[in-house]
C-alpha cells in the first residue's frame, strides 16, 4: 500500500527553481533512498512532504487520501516524523526534553519528569548511547546530537520516518546500529525515506531509490536492479570518471621536516596527553570513534581550547595559541566540525563568507576590494562546484553540502601552512567529494600540510600519508605508508 | 531623626529645594534621612515605609502625585509618626492623616500670571501656552488658574497649547514649531509657560525666528530661577511668579511644635510667592546668585 | 560542472545581499521605510502647506522642514552609533546619559574659563569615548549582557552628570560653542552639517575598510567569527566607543542649543528614540546587516512625526497614541505579509468597483 | 551542586550577603519587618518581572509592562472611583484587557514578523497614551473593598506585615513555576528561545506559543497594575514610568539570558529582591543626595553583576574539573 504519494511538486526560491514537478512515492514497510547531488532539491522535497515548507504546486496524498500539510506539528500528529538535515534540536534543553518536547507524558496534569528520564534512557539505549539525559544537549558533540535527533524521530515515527542525511557524522558502528533499528521499523510496516551521499549505505539498506537532479525527477529504481555506476550516472547526468572515488592512489611524497609537533599536549577535561607530528607536505588523518577526541585535537592545535600541559611546536617555534586569531596569524587554518554554529555566517553572502578569513588575516585597514572578493569567490564556486546563481546569495540559503564547500573554500583561500579539517566532507556529494580529495592532494603537493579527521575510513585511506588513531581522548596508534588500509585502521580502533 | 522623601532632582528648582531642607536640618542639628525617588511614586512610598521601619520621629513628603498616599499614611499613623506634606498637594479623604501641608497654590500662581498679563495687554491677547508634563499637578492647576482669569476677557485666548515637559530643550523645540504653525508668530501677543526652564528655551526660539522676546511676544512664567531673572533683567522675559524653594524652615518649625506637644497646627501653610517683573529683576538676580 | 547554467544565473540579478557601495541602490529594503517617510510628509502637505516653505531669514534657512532636520540631529547622531552597536547584536542604553555628561563637562569647562573651543570640544569627545570604552569593556571583557551593562551607566551616568553640575542647570555664554547648536554655514544649520560629516566619516570607515564586514560578521555569528580570527572583542569595543563619541557630539549640540547643560533632561529617553529609528530603518536587534542610511531615514520618520503632531494642534494628551499607531503602521509597511494583504485588499476593492461600474452600465 | 543552578545559588548568596551587611550597619535593618516590606513593596515589580521572565526566555522582550500597569491603574480608578463599579467586576475586565493587549502584540510579532522590542515599545506608547486619554489627572480609588484588602493579612513576629499583595505574589510564583517546568507550554517557551527555527521544525506551535507568551505578560502586568492600585489606592497615567527597565534588570540579574532559552522564575524573584534591598539600603543610609543615589545604584548594580559573573564562571569551571 502506498503511504505517501507526491505528484508534480513545485518549489521556487528567489532565483532558484528548487523543485520542478517532482513525483515521489513511499510504500508501507520500505526504505526508500532519495539521492542527488548537493543542491538537487532533496531537502526541499523533504520539507514540503513534512509540512515545514509550503510547495508552490503539486499535490500530496497520505494513505490514499489528499492531505495538505500546514505545519510540522500537523505532520507529526498524523504520523509523519522527520529528522532534518543539520541537527535541528534545541541546544538549551536537556537531552530528555529534546526527545519528548510536545509529547511529554503527564501525571495529574503535570509533566512526569521521572518517566521522561526513564524512557529517554531506554530510547537512547537502542543506539548504544549511555549519556546523562538531564544535561543540556549542547554539552554533547555533534555526532551525539545527531543520534539524539534520530532517536527522537524513530521514537515518534508512527507511519512515516524521514531521515535527511542522518549519517553524515556517524562512524561505521553507529551507522550499523541505526540500520538495525531501521530494519526493525520496516518490518513493523513503517515507511522510511533515507537521504545520504554514501552509496554503500544506500545499497546496504534501501529497497528503492529516487534520484533528483537540478530540482527535477530523474527516475525511480529498484535498488537491487541498479548497478552503482548507473546510479552515479543518473545523479550526475553523466559518467563519473571512475578512479576519483575508489581506490587510493598515493604518490610517495618525500615528507619534509616537522611542521607541527605535539608533545604530550593535553586539555583539561577533554584531551589526554597526546603526541603527534605533522611534517611539511604531509597529510595526517585522525581516525577514531565518536567522542574519541579527534575534534579535541583539532581544537587544541588551533587555540580554540587552551592546552593545559605539554608543548606545541609549530614551524620550529614553541607556541601557545590563546585564540584562533593567533593560530591563523602563525599560518594555521581550521575548518570546524559544527558548520551551523562555528562555520557559516548566515545572512552574509557567499562572497563575503569566502573572503572573511583572508580579510581577517589581512586586518581591517587593508580591505579587499569588491572585485578581489568576487574573483576569489568565483574561482572557488567553479573549483568546488558550488551550486548557486551568483556569489551574492546569502550562504544560509544554500543547500547543506554547498555550505560545506563554501566553508572549505574560505580556508583554502587563506593558503595556510597547515590546514586542519574536521569532517571536511560532511554532507558533500560524490562528485564534489572527488574534487575535494583531488584538491587536497594537490595542496599537499604544493607543500601545504594537512591534519584531517573523518568518519569515513575510505576517505582517510585515500589521501593520508599517516593515520593517527584516537581512542578515549588520546592517541593509541599510528599507521604509516603502505600499511594504511580500512581494515588496519578498524583493527587499531577496536583493540582494547 | 526626620525622614524626607523627595521627588527627585528633575529641575534646578527641585535641587535648591532639597539643598535648602538639608542646610536647614544641619543648622538645627537634626539627623535628616534623605531619599530621592527619581520621579517615581512607588519609590517614594517605599522610602516612607522604610522611614517607618527605621522609627524616625517625623516624615516629610514632597509628593510626586496627589493621590495614592492613604495606605502609607495609615502606616505612619499606626506608628505614631507625624507627616508633613511639602510643595505639591495630596488628596486624602481624612485630612487628619497628615499634620499639615506647606506649599504654594498652583491654581493661584496661574491666576497671578494671567492677571498680570491681562493688565499689561488690556485683555487683548493671543496666547501660546507651554504646558508642563502631561498629567503633572503643577501643569493641570496652573492651566486651570490661568484659564479662569483669561475666561473673563473675551478678546484674550490661548491659540495653541503643547507640552514642553518642563524642560528647556523641549520648550525651545515646541516653541519653534508652534511659531511656524502660527505663520511666523507676528500676530501673537504673549507666551505663557508653566515653568521658567521652558520659557528660557522658548525665548531662544523666538529670537531665532527673528522676533524680539519680551517685546514682540511677552513672556510670563512661574518659578523664579536665577537664569530667568537674568533674562528679565536683559529685557527678554517679562514676569514670573516666584515659587519659593525654602520650605525646610517652616516644615521643621511645625514638626518641632508638634513634637513639643502643640496640637494646634494649621492644615495649610501657604507660601505662594509674589510676581516679579523686569523692574526688580536685576536686583533679584544679584540677590539670588549671591553676587 | 555547475547545477545551474551560467545563463540562468544571469537572468536573476536579484541580490538579497546588502549594499556594499557608499550609496545604496533603491531596492525593496530601502523602498518601504522611504515610503513611510513620504506618506508622513504627504499628511503634512494636507494638514499645513506652509510645512514645506523654506525661507531665508537672517541668512539662515528657515522653515518646518529645516526644523525637522535640525531637531533630528541629536537623535541622528545617536542612531549612527546605535546602528553599529545593534549590528554587533548589542544595544546601548547609556547614550542619553552620555549626552548629559558630555554637555555637563563642556558647560563646566566653559564656565570654568577654558577659552579654547577646541579644548572644550575635545574634552566632550574624550569623555564620550571614555564612556564608550567602559561600556565596551563591560560587554566584551566581562561578558555582561549589553542591555544590563549599559543600563548601569544609563542610571549612574545621569547621576555623574548632575554631580558635575551640582544639580543645577549650568548656563554659559560662548559664541563659538553655541555655534555648534545654533550656528549655520551657508544658511544650513550647523547640526545638520555635523550629522552629515559624522555620517560620511563613519560610512567611509565602515565601507572603505573591512570594519563593516567584521561588524556584520560578529553580529551574525559571533562563534564563527571567533574561528575566523576576527577579534570580536576589539570590534565590540570599537562600536561602543563610536556610539559614545556620537552621543557626546549629540550632547554638545543639545547643550549648545539651549546654552546650558541640563543634566537631568538632556537626552532623556532619547536612547529609545535612537533604537526605534534604527529598527524602523529595518535593522534586526539580533545583529547582522546594517545600513546607516536607513537608520537616518528612521530618524527622520520619528522627528517628522513629532513635528507634525505639534504643528497639527492636537491636544498633547493624544501625542503618544498617535505616535504608537504611526510606528506600528510604518513597521507593518515593511512586513511582506502586510504588503501582500494590502495588495489583495486593493485588488478586491478594484474588482468590486469594476463590478459595480459594470452593473451600473448594464442597468 | 548542580551546575545549572550555580547562578541561582550565587545570586541568592549575594542577596543574603547584602542583607547581612545592611543589618550590621543599621539599626532595624536586620528585621523580619524589612524583609516583609521587601515583598510588599516590590510585589507589583515581581509579578511583572515574572511575566517578563517568560518573554525573555522565549527570546523576546516586553517594554509595555510599565505602561500597562499605569493603564490598568487608571482604568480601575475610572471604573471604580468614578463610575462606581465594584472592584470584583472591574478586575476580571482589566485582567482580560491586559491579556488581550499582550495577545495582540504577540500576534503582530508572530504574523507580521515584527521585532518584539519595537512592537512592545509601540505598545508602551499606546498604553500610556490611552491611560492619559482616560484621565490625565491621578484618580483616587475609594472603595470599601480596597480597605478590606488593605486590612487583609497577618502580622508575623517583629511587626512584619504579610498582606494581600504578598499572597498574590506567592500564588503567581507558584503558578509560574508550574507553567515553566510542569506544562507543555513551558517547554515550548524554552524551545522558542533556544532556536525558533528548530522549534518550528520539532512541531512547536509557534503562533499559539508566541501569542500566549505576550498574553501572559500582559495579564501579569494587569495583575501587577491591580496590586499597584492596592499599594496606592489610586490610578495615575504616569505611574510606573521606566518600570520595564527595572523588570528587565531584575530578570537578568536573576540569571536569565536575554538571548533566550534559559532562566528561572525563582531567579527573577531573587533579582527583584536584590533591586529592592539596594533601594532599602540607600534609604536607610539617607545621606546620599539625588545624584549620588543614582551613582551608588549604578555602582552596586555593577559590583553585583561583576561578582555574579566571576562566581558563576568559577563555579562552572569547578564543575568542569570535577
Ligand atoms: N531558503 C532558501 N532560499 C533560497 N534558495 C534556497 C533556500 N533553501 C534552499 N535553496 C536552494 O534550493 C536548491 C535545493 O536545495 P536543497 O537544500 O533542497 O538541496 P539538497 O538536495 O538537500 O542538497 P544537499 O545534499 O547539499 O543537502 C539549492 O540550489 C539551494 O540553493
Ligand atoms: N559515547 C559517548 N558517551 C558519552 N559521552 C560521549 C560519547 N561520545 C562523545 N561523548 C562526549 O562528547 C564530547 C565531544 O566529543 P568529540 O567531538 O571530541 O568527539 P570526536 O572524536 O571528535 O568525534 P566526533 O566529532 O565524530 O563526534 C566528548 O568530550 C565526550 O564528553
Ligand atoms: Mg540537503
Ligand atoms: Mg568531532
Amino acid at each position: 500500500m502506498s503511504l505517501l504519494n507526491l505528484s508534480g511538486i513545485e518549489k521556487q526560491y528567489p532565483g532558484v527553481k528548487a523543485l520542478d514537478g517532482v513525483d515521489f512515492q513511499l510504500r508501507e514497510g520500505e526504505i526508500h533512498a532519495l539521492l542527488g547531488e548537493n543542491g538537487a532539491g532533496k531537502s526541499t522535497l523533504v520539507k514540503v512532504m513534512t509540512g515545514a515548507l509550503e510547495g508552490d504546486g503539486g499535490s500530496m496524498a497520505y494513505l490514499d487520501k489528499p492531505l495538505k500539510l500546514k505545519s510540522t506539528a500537523q505532520a507529526q500528529s498524523v504520523g509523519i516524523s522527520t529528522v532534518y538535515q543539520e541537527v535541528n534540536l534545541l541546544p538549551n534543553l536537556s537531552v530528555a526534553q529534546n526527545l519528548y518536547l510536545g509529547r511529554e507524558p503527564k501525571k495529574f496534569g503535570l509533566i512526569d519528569w521521572k518517566r521522561i528520564y526513564r524512557q529517554s534512557r531506554e530510547v537512547l539505549k537502542r543506539f548504544a548511547l549511555d549519556i546523562d539525559v538531564t544535561q543540556p544537549l549542547s554539552s554533547y558533540s555533534v555526532a551525539i546530537q545527531q543520534l539524539v535527533a534520530i532517536a527522537r524521530g524513530v521514537d515518534m515515527s508512527a507511519k512515516v520516518l524521514v531521515l535527511d542525511e542522518p549519517t553524515a557524522s556517524l562512524d561505521a558502528g553507529e551507522v550499523e546500529q541505526l540500520f538495525d533499528v531501521l530494519r526493525e521499523l520496516k518490518s513493523q510496516g513503517i515507511g522510511i525515506v533515507f537521504i545520504t551521499h554514501f552509496l554503500d549505505q544506500v545499497y546496504a539498506v534501501s529497497d528503492r531509490i529516487t534520484v533528483l537532479r537540478n530540482g527535477g525527477l530523474v527516475g525511480e529504481f529498484e535498488t537491487a536492479g541498479l548497478p552503482r555506476e548507473e546510479l552515479v550516472g543518473h545523479m550526475l547526468g553523466k559518467e563519473l570518471q571512475a578512479q576519483a572515488h575508489r581506490a587510493p592512489e598515493r604518490d610517495d611524497r618525500a615528507a619534509g621536516e616537522p611542521l607541527l609537533e605535539l608533545d604530550d599536549v593535553a586539555v583539561r577535561g577533554s584531551l589526554q596527553p597526546t603526541s603527534l607530528t605533522v611534517k611539511r607536505g604531509e597529510a595526517v588523518g585522525l581516525a577514531g570513534l565518536l567522542g574519541s577526541g579527534r575534534s579535541e585535537v583539532c581544537r587544541a592545535v588551533f587555540g580554540v581550547d587552551k592546552k593545559s600541559s605539554g608543548a606545541l611546536t609549530f614551524s620550529g617555534r614553541e607556541r601557545s595559541f590563546r585564540k584562533p586569531a593567533e593560530a591563523i596569524e602563525a599560518g594555521l587554518a581550521l575548518c570546524p566540525e559544527d558548520r551551523k554554529a562555528s562555520g557559516i555566517v548566515g545572512p552574509l553572502s557567499i562572497r563575503e563568507n569566502i573572503a572573511l578569513a583572508v580579510q581577517a588575516r589581512r586586518g581591517w585597514w587593508r580591505p579587499m576590494s569588491r572585485t578581489e572578493q568576487q574573483e576569489l569567490a568565483e574561482k572557488f564556486i567553479a573549483e568546488l562546484q558550488i551550486a548557486t546563481p551568483d556569489a551574492d546569495k546569502p550562504i544560509e540559503q544554500l543547500s547543506g553540502g554547498n555550505q560545506q564547500k563554501v566553508i572549505l573554500a574560505r580556508w583554502l583561500a587563506t593558503n595556510p601552512e597547515l590546514l586542519v579539517l574536521d569532517e571536511p566532507t560532511r554532507g558533500v556529494d560524490i562528485g564534489a567529494h572527488a574534487e575535494i580529495l583531488k584538491l587536497i592532494k594537490q595542496l599537499c603537493g604544493e607543500g601545504m600540510s594537512l591534519l584531517v579527521t573523518s568518519s569515513e575510513l575510505e576517505e582517510l585511506v585515500a589521501f593520508s600519508d599517516r593515520v593517527a588513531v584516537m581512542r578515549d581522548r588520546k592517541k593509541v596508534a599510528e599507521i604509516e605508508g603502505e600499511e594504511i588500509s580500512e581494515n588496519r585502521i578498524m583493527q587499531a580502533i577496536a583493540e582494547a | 531623626t526626620v525622614g524626607f522623601a523627595q521627588v527627585g532632582s528633575e529641575s534646578g528648582w527641585r535641587t535648591s529645594f532639597s539643598e535648602s531642607v538639608k542646610a536647614e536640618a544641619k543648622r538645627r542639628g537634626i539627623d535628616l534621612k534623605f531619599s530621592d525617588a527619581q520621579q517615581k511614586q512607588e519609590n517614594q512610598i517605599k522610602a516612607v515605609r522604610s522611614f517607618v521601619a527605621q522609627q524616625v520621629d517625623a516624615i516629610m513628603i514632597a509628593p510626586v502625585v496627589e493621590t495614592g498616599w492613604r495606605p502609607v499614611l495609615r502606616e505612619a499613623r499606626r506608628a505614631d509618626i507625624p507627616v508633613v506634606i511639602l510643595d505639591r498637594n495630596i488628596r486624602v479623604k481624612d485630612p487628619s492623616m497628615y499634620l499639615t501641608r506647606i506649599a504654594s497654590d498652583f491654581v493661584e500662581e496661574g491666576r497671578r500670571a494671567a492677571e498680570w498679563l491681562m493688565q499689561e495687554t488690556g485683555g487683548n491677547c493671543d496666547i501660546l501656552e507651554l504646558q508642563g508634563t502631561v498629567g503633572a499637578t503643577a501643569a493641570i492647576d496652573r492651566m486651570k488658574g490661568f484659564k479662569e482669569i483669561i475666561g473673563e476677557y473675551p478678546n484674550a485666548g490661548i491659540v495653541r497649547s503643547q507640552t514642553g515637559e518642563f524642560t528647556r530643550t523641549k520648550g525651545k523645540e515646541v516653541m519653534e514649531a508652534m511659531l511656524k504653525a502660527e505663520g511666523g508668530g507676528e500676530e501673537l501677543c504673549a507666551l505663557w509657560s508653566h515653568n521658567d526652564e521652558m520659557a528660557i528655551g522658548a525665548i531662544q526660539a523666538i529670537r531665532e525666528a527673528g522676533l524680539k522676546p519680551g517685546e514682540d511676544i511677552l513672556v510670563v512664567s512661574v518659578d523664579g530661577v536665577p537664569d530667568y531673572f537674568k533674562a528679565m533683567a536683559e529685557g527678554t522675559a517679562n514676569a514670573t511668579v516666584e515659587l519659593t524653594p525654602h520650605l525646610g524652615g517652616p516644615a521643621f518649625d511645625v514638626i518641632d511644635r508638634y513634637l513639643g506637644g502643640d496640637r494646634d497646627i494649621d492644615k495649610q501653610i501657604t507660601t505662594t510667592g509674589d510676581l516679579y517683573t523686569q523692574e526688580t529683576a536685576a536686583e533679584e538676580y544679584r540677590k539670588r546668585t549671591g553676587g | 560542472m555547475n547545477n545551474l547554467p551560467p545563463a540562468a544565473a544571469k537572468e536573476q540579478p536579484v541580490s538579497p545581499a546588502g549594499p556594499r557601495g557608499l550609496l545604496p541602490p533603491l531596492n525593496g529594503r530601502y523602498l518601504w521605510p522611504l515610503l513611510g517617510l513620504v506618506l508622513l510628509l504627504a499628511i503634512n502637505l494636507v494638514l499645513s502647506p506652509e510645512f514645506f516653505q523654506v525661507k531665508l531669514v537672517d541668512g539662515r534657512l528657515y522653515g518646518s522642514l529645516i526644523d525637522v532636520l535640525n531637531r533630528s540631529a541629536p537623535v541622528a547622531l545617536l542612531a549612527i552609533g546605535m546602528t553599529l552597536v545593534i549590528a554587533t547584536g548589542g544595544i546601548d542604553l547609556s547614550v542619553g546619559a552620555t549626552m548629559a555628561i558630555a554637555g555637563a563637562v563642556c558647560a563646566n569647562m566653559l564656565v570654568g574659563g577654558v577659552d579654547s573651543i577646541f579644548l572644550v570640544v575635545a574634552g566632550g569627545m574624550a569623555i564620550g569615548i571614555l564612556i564608550g570604552a567602559v561600556n565596551g569593556s563591560l560587554v566584551s571583557f566581562l561578558g555582561i549582557q549589553p542591555i544590563v551593562a549599559t543600563l548601569i551607566l544609563m542610571v549612574a551616568g545621569r547621576g555623574i552628570a548632575q554631580l558635575i553640575n551640582a544639580g543645577q542647570i549650568v548656563t554659559f555664554q560662548n559664541e563659538a560653542f553655541t555655534f555648534i547648536g545654533t550656528g549655520s554655514v551657508f544658511g544650513v544649520p550647523f547640526p545638520i552639517l555635523l550629522v552629515l560629516m559624522v555620517f560620511a566619516a563613519i560610512q567611509l570607515l565602515m565601507r572603505k575598510t573591512a570594519l563593516g564586514l567584521f561588524v556584520e560578521s560578529v553580529g551574525c555569528n559571533a562563534g564563527a567569527s571567533h574561528y575566523l580570527g576576527v577579534n570580536a572583542r576589539a570590534v565590540k569595543m570599537m562600536v561602543y566607543c563610536i556610539a559614545g563619541l556620537c552621543a557626546a557630539l549629540a550632547g554638545m549640540i543639545a547643550a549648545a542649543d539651549i546654552q546650558g547643560s541640563d543634566a537631568n533632561n538632556a537626552g532623556l529617553w532619547l536612547e529609545l528614540d535612537a533604537i526605534l529609528a534604527v529598527v524602523i530603518g529595518g535593522a534586526s536587534l539580533m545583529g547582522g546587516r546594517f545600513s546607516l542610511v536607513l537608520s537616518l531615514v528612521g530618524v527622520l520618520i520619528i522627528q517628522c512625526l513629532s513635528t507634525t503632531i505639534i504643528m497639527s494642534g492636537v491636544p498633547p494628551k493624544y501625542n503618544l497614541v498617535i505616535k504608537s499607531l504611526v510606528v506600528v503602521f510604518v513597521l507593518l509597511l515593511q512586513s511582506p505579509r502586510f504588503q501582500a494583504q494590502m495588495g489583495a485588499l486593493i485588488a478586491l476593492a478594484k474588482s468590486k468597483s469594476n463590478k459595480s461600474v459594470g452593473e451600473r452600465a448594464e442597468a | 551542586m548542580n551546575s545549572r543552578f550555580t547562578s541561582l545559588y550565587v545570586t541568592g548568596g549575594l542577596f543574603m550577603l547584602l542583607f547581612l551587611i545592611g543589618s550590621l550597619q543599621f539599626d532595624h535593618f536586620g528585621s523580619t519587618r524589612v524583609l516583609a516590606n521587601l515583598f510588599t513593596d516590590n510585589a507589583f515589580l515581581a509579578i511583572t518581572a515574572i511575566g517578563m521572565t517568560f518573554v525573555i526566555i522565549s527570546g523576546g522582550i516586553d517594554l509595555s509592562v510599565g505602561a500597562v500597569i499605569a493603564l490598568t491603574g487608571v482604568a480601575c480608578g475610572v471604573l471604580i472611583g468614578e463610575a462606581g463599579l465594584h472592584p470584583l467586576v472591574v478586575f476580571p475586565l482589566v485582567l482580560i484587557g491586559g491579556g488581550l493587549f499582550g495577545a495582540t502584540m504577540g500576534a503582530l510579532i508572530h504574523y507580521y514578523k515584527l521585532q518584539p522590542f519595537i512592537v512592545t515599545l509601540a505598545g508602551m506608547f499606546l498604553a500610556r497614551g490611552l491611560a492619559t486619554i482616560l484621565s490625565d489627572k491621578s484618580v483616587p480609588i475609594d472603595h470599601s473593598f480596597y480597605d478590606a484588602v488593605a486590612d487583609f493579612g497577618t502580622f508575623l513576629p517583629g511587626d512584619a506585615w504579610v498582606g494581600a499583595s504578598t499572597l498574590i505574589l506567592a500564588l503567581v510564583v507558584a503558578g509560574a513555576v508550574v507553567l515553566a517546568h510542569y506544562s507543555r507550554l513551558g517547554g515550548y517557551i524554552y524551545a522558542l528561545g533556544g532556536n525558533a527555527q528548530s522549534a518550528r521544525l520539532m512541531g512547536v506551535p509557534v503562533a499559539r506559543t508566541t501569542i500566549s507568551i505576550y498574553a501572559i505578560s500582559g495579564f501579569l502586568s494587569a495583575l501587577a497594575g491591580i496590586v499597584y492600585s492596592f499599594y496606592t489606592f489610586s490610578g495615575y497615567s504616569l505611574a510606573a514610568v521606566g518600570m520595564e527597565l527595572d523588570a528587565i534588570a531584575a530578570v537578568v540579574i536573576g540569571g536569565t539570558l536575554l538571548t533566550g532559552g534559559s532562566g528561572y522564575v525563582i531567579g527573577t524573584l531573587i533579582g527583584v529582591l536584590i533591586m529592592g534591598i539596594i533601594q532599602t539600603y540607600i534609604s536607610f543610609d539617607g545621606t546620599l543626595n539625588s545624584w549620588w543615589t543614582k551613582i551608588v545604584i549604578g555602582l552596586l548594580l555593577f559590583a553585583f553583576i561583576a561578582m555574579q559573573r566571576l562566581l558563576t564562571a568559577r563555579g562552572n569551571r569547578g564543575m568542569a574539573h570535577a
